[in-house]
């Protein structure tokens, strides 16, 4: 199944821009461009997730999914302690990975990812704020910059108007939204493949104990997600959905507002884990790892 | 011929997110101008960075501000216990302006 | 049919981006890419409309349509003689809302739309140059500028191109052009609606009497639209939408060449009108209060 | 030693649109060259701004040109009835150059 | 043929790109989105190539076609010494255009462009050096640059991509990389066309020798393509196509290569030569003079 | 009162690929920190210019240094005979800073 996840383009791409970076190369993708393509895919992704729910309706299994995802959103801060929560991107790539294998996770499971990115953030700027107790800042909330996030904002944004809009209201724009999206999500992630081997060189304080925890944690992490998933009666693939949303960073909205919220922490490090060695290692094997763990235990 | 009236030129280098900290500091000291600038790319004591991180969480910009002596020596008072901690640099240059009252 | 207009994802995308910037959340579209997509748009409605019209072939109904533009596009001005006509986005909004709802305009009527645009542009200037007598600028003519205005070029040249190619030259772009149109058209509106909730919060010198007049005056206009339309014999889309165009502002083409041709007028409270209180009143209820008045009068 | 003149460091705060109009005011006075950056956003006594306006027309640029001082008294002299009008923004800076001829 | 040529979108594109920028129009394409559709170019034609490769195998015929690229491509900066080898955007609108004109390319062509377009930039940094012998920068090796140059990053990884994808995992990539390939192309021609005359108006340095060089040495060139690939027994269009490969500069990946190995020349006037008289030679003219000279020899 | 200290401020207009040897030559005399502005369009002596080109070939950049003057001296004589063969312009500005030991 590894084997399988390392031929798709989508992969592939990663890779390339991976090994461009690692050697030098100047390709770089320009960050108007890839802002744009971030803010199209999560708008596709909360569009797709918000059509499904209208066509499937909130079920129980939709509303075990959700309480299943607020919880661990809430929890697994508290548990890893030491590392963010992260989610977004990877989701994407699990989803289509996931497909690829016939596996695709029910559609309501983008309303978890959605659930789930307000209270990681959250949890993980309460946790960061313990160890800094005698600042100015510490007064002012941050519970506002979370939830107008931008990445928040167009995933939750997207989702209400995938319900209200349903099939009928997709179909003229599912063109742009469904049939591009997986062309789209290659060349963003030849960008994230550039950032992430950039990151990697550039970074000085990266050590051997810092890459292990940006491993082992989310690995953790995806394993307490699979399981919760599969205790609440997800199907096996939305269980692995769980599991690599536990596993995953919000490499797009949790670090601008870390760094609003918390002036004086160093993104610097931070990003390099989270970028240049849990990104790449859930891409290429968290996504297969949590798929065979949730089929062993389904 | 013109007259021209002495003022500061004040440069904040800036982490893109910080931006709206600097400017409510500029507001405090009653400098109610300024422009920003986006930073592609730079390096220091932390290594080299590009603003290609997709997050923006380390993007950085620089912030452009003209102000009298007075409201820049408040602004140093106000801002330099935050520069080492939010990673900012500061500059102060002379720079001669016309119809400074605005200023 | 409002609520109809409400639950159209286009609309709902504008709305979003309303929400959010009154939210004050910091999801912004990248300046290069809101760019790109307004010359995609102009680009695709142009080509659609000379596609269409080397269908059709210029008739008696053309012919009277495109008179019917160019006399409101002159006229206008002077009688609402306080606010700069304005196009557009707005019609290719209002095409969208009218052929969800069955009401297509004739594929002529972008043609129209691409006519009403420069003598919009010149009646505005020389109405506002008589306010500005004493300037150094007034000899500078602004001619040049209107005519080779980008927006201008863009839209007229590709509905050249639309000409010159017909069906079969089309297909093969139609993908891009045609297909993707609507979905690009959201993520615009999204931009829009962001941009028209900041300029009226950032806006100082709105009064409620400017916001009266942003309102009154394109009803006005509109309703003279689409009178004169149903007047000259278009079909009740097409009179709909010839009343868009007359309440619209060229919401892209204007502002520039305003502020090259009179350095001097500010543009912030113009904009402020003219983004923040016409378009969002024009595309959420404009186009149906005109479809509702051409199918009336019609 | 390298040997360094003096000259002016010249900056424009201008609306976008207007560039060429600066610039054709610089080439009236012999200055030869310049340099345009994007300002991202600012604010100033007419509130705030992002260079968001698809329109482009509240879109703001530097100006940014290095002369003598001669060439810059005849700058200032030329542009600053404008200054107001147009609202745009002059500053002017000492710098040294190398190889100072050309400018 | 010309006239089929001239009434093509893309190339009408161009035109009006064109046609814009020597009337002065201030329509300019964000350099962002400029970029990012040249990268979706590359990947695009890379992706393709790839895919057929991986269908057709190795043969014979790909062996030939591929050697006869790398030959001409060491030879002919040798051959013309005057002017560096050119390639890239030119191989994607000739493919478009002759295959508009029933005379499609085998898709291996694709590969033979990744392969001829650094040994041209090496060869042309070789010769470029032996006129500069007095430099510090001259031990620099300038290896490094052009096989990590972003464009033959790109064109070589994707083109890789599509081999191990194959037919199957290019399949759902590709609405984005083939069907909405031609419209993007139209865009990007657009730029070309601003570019070209914005380079011919700023360039001061321009005179009549330099500009028939810039066509009579593609011309030359192609000639030579074109025999070269009758002679090693490719089919009439892939024959054109080498020969169009032949006359054309890589606009993308060569100046930038240069610029970086060779600080002391000055691009802007290779620049001009380049974008602003061969490329439109060759897009206008070039395209169907090799396509008629290779029929006629074939 | 915070104490300031006097710096140079180095801006050096270049073209963006050759900025990898720029940043060599600030770090070949020990300047470690370093800004990357990217400008948008020019002119000068060789004619007028925007960024866009798509090679990226002509595109053009501002690399913006603090550094102190013994540090600055040491640059100039490293890059003033680069200057003219690679198209380059560099001025020297005097500037404030808090906290300048980093420098
Ligand atoms: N003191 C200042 N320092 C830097 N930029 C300024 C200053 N004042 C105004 N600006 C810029 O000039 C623009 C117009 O200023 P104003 O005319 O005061 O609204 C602002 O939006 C800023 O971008
Ligand atoms: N006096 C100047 N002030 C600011 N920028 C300049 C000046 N002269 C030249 N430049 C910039 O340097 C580039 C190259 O100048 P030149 O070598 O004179 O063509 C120009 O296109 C401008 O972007
Ligand atoms: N001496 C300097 N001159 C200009 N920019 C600097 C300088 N030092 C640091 N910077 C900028 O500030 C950022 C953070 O610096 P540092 O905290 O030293 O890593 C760098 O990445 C540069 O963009
Ligand atoms: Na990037
Ligand atoms: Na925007
Ligand atoms: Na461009």
């Amino acid at each position: 199944m590894i084997i399988d996840t390392l031929t798709s383009p989508v992969i592939l791409f990663f890779v390339l821009g991976f090994v461009a970076a690692a050697l030098k190369s100047d390709l770089s993708i320009p960050e108007a461009f890839a802002k744009a393509m971030s803010i199209y895919l999560m708008a596709a992704i909360g569009l797709k997730g918000g059509v499904e729910v209208s066509n499937s309706g909130v079920t129980a299994e939709v509303a075990a999914a959700a309480l299943a995802g607020l919880a661990l959103s809430f929890l697994l801060p508290v548990i890893a302690f030491a590392l963010l929560r992260q989610f977004g991107v990877t989701f994407v790539t699990a989803k289509e990975i996931l497909t690829g294998q016939g596996l695709g996770p029910a559609g309501y499971m983008v309303a978890v990812l959605a659930l789930m990115e307000t209270p990681a953030i959250i949890s993980g700027l309460m946790l960061a704020r313990r160890g800094d107790k005698d600042t100015a800042e510490k007064s002012s909330t941050p519970w506002h910059e979370v939830l107008t996030n931008a990445s928040v904002m167009i995933l939750v944004g997207s989702f209400i108007i995938g319900i209200v809009a349903g099939s009928d209201g997709f179909a003229p724009i599912k063109p742009l939204f469904d049939t591009g999206f997986r062309g789209v999500l290659c060349l963003f992630l030849l960008d994230m493949g550039l950032i992430a081997a950039r990151r990697l060189i550039q970074s000085r304080k990266m050590n051997l104990r810092l890459v292990s925890l940006a491993i082992v944690i989310p690995l953790l992490n995806g394993a307490i997600g699979t399981i919760i998933g599969t205790l609440v009666g997800l199907d096996v693939a939305s269980a692995a959905t769980l599991g690599i949303l536990a596993a995953s960073a919000s490499y797009i909205a949790v670090p601008a507002a870390m760094r609003l919220a918390l002036p004086k922490a160093d993104p610097g490090i931070y990003l390099s884990m989270s970028l240049g060695v849990t990104f790449p290692f859930n891409i290429i094997f968290g996504i297969s790892i949590f798929a065979a763990f949730a089929k062993a235990i389904g | 011929m013109i007259q021209t009236v002495s003022r500061k030129r004040i440069e904040i280098l800036v982490d893109t997110p910080l931006v709206p900290r600097v400017v409510a500091q500029l507001k405090a000291v009653d400098i109610s101008g300024w422009s920003v600038i986006h930073v592609d790319s730079g390096g220091g004591r932390a290594g080299a960075w590009q603003d290609d991180d997709v997050t923006g969480a380390s993007a950085k910009t620089i912030v452009l501000a003209i102000a009298s002596e007075a409201k820049t020596s408040g602004l140093i008072e106000a801002i330099a216990p935050l520069l080492d901690s939010y990673g900012m640099l500061l500059t102060i240059g002379d720079v001669q302006v016309v119809r400074g009252e605005r200023f």
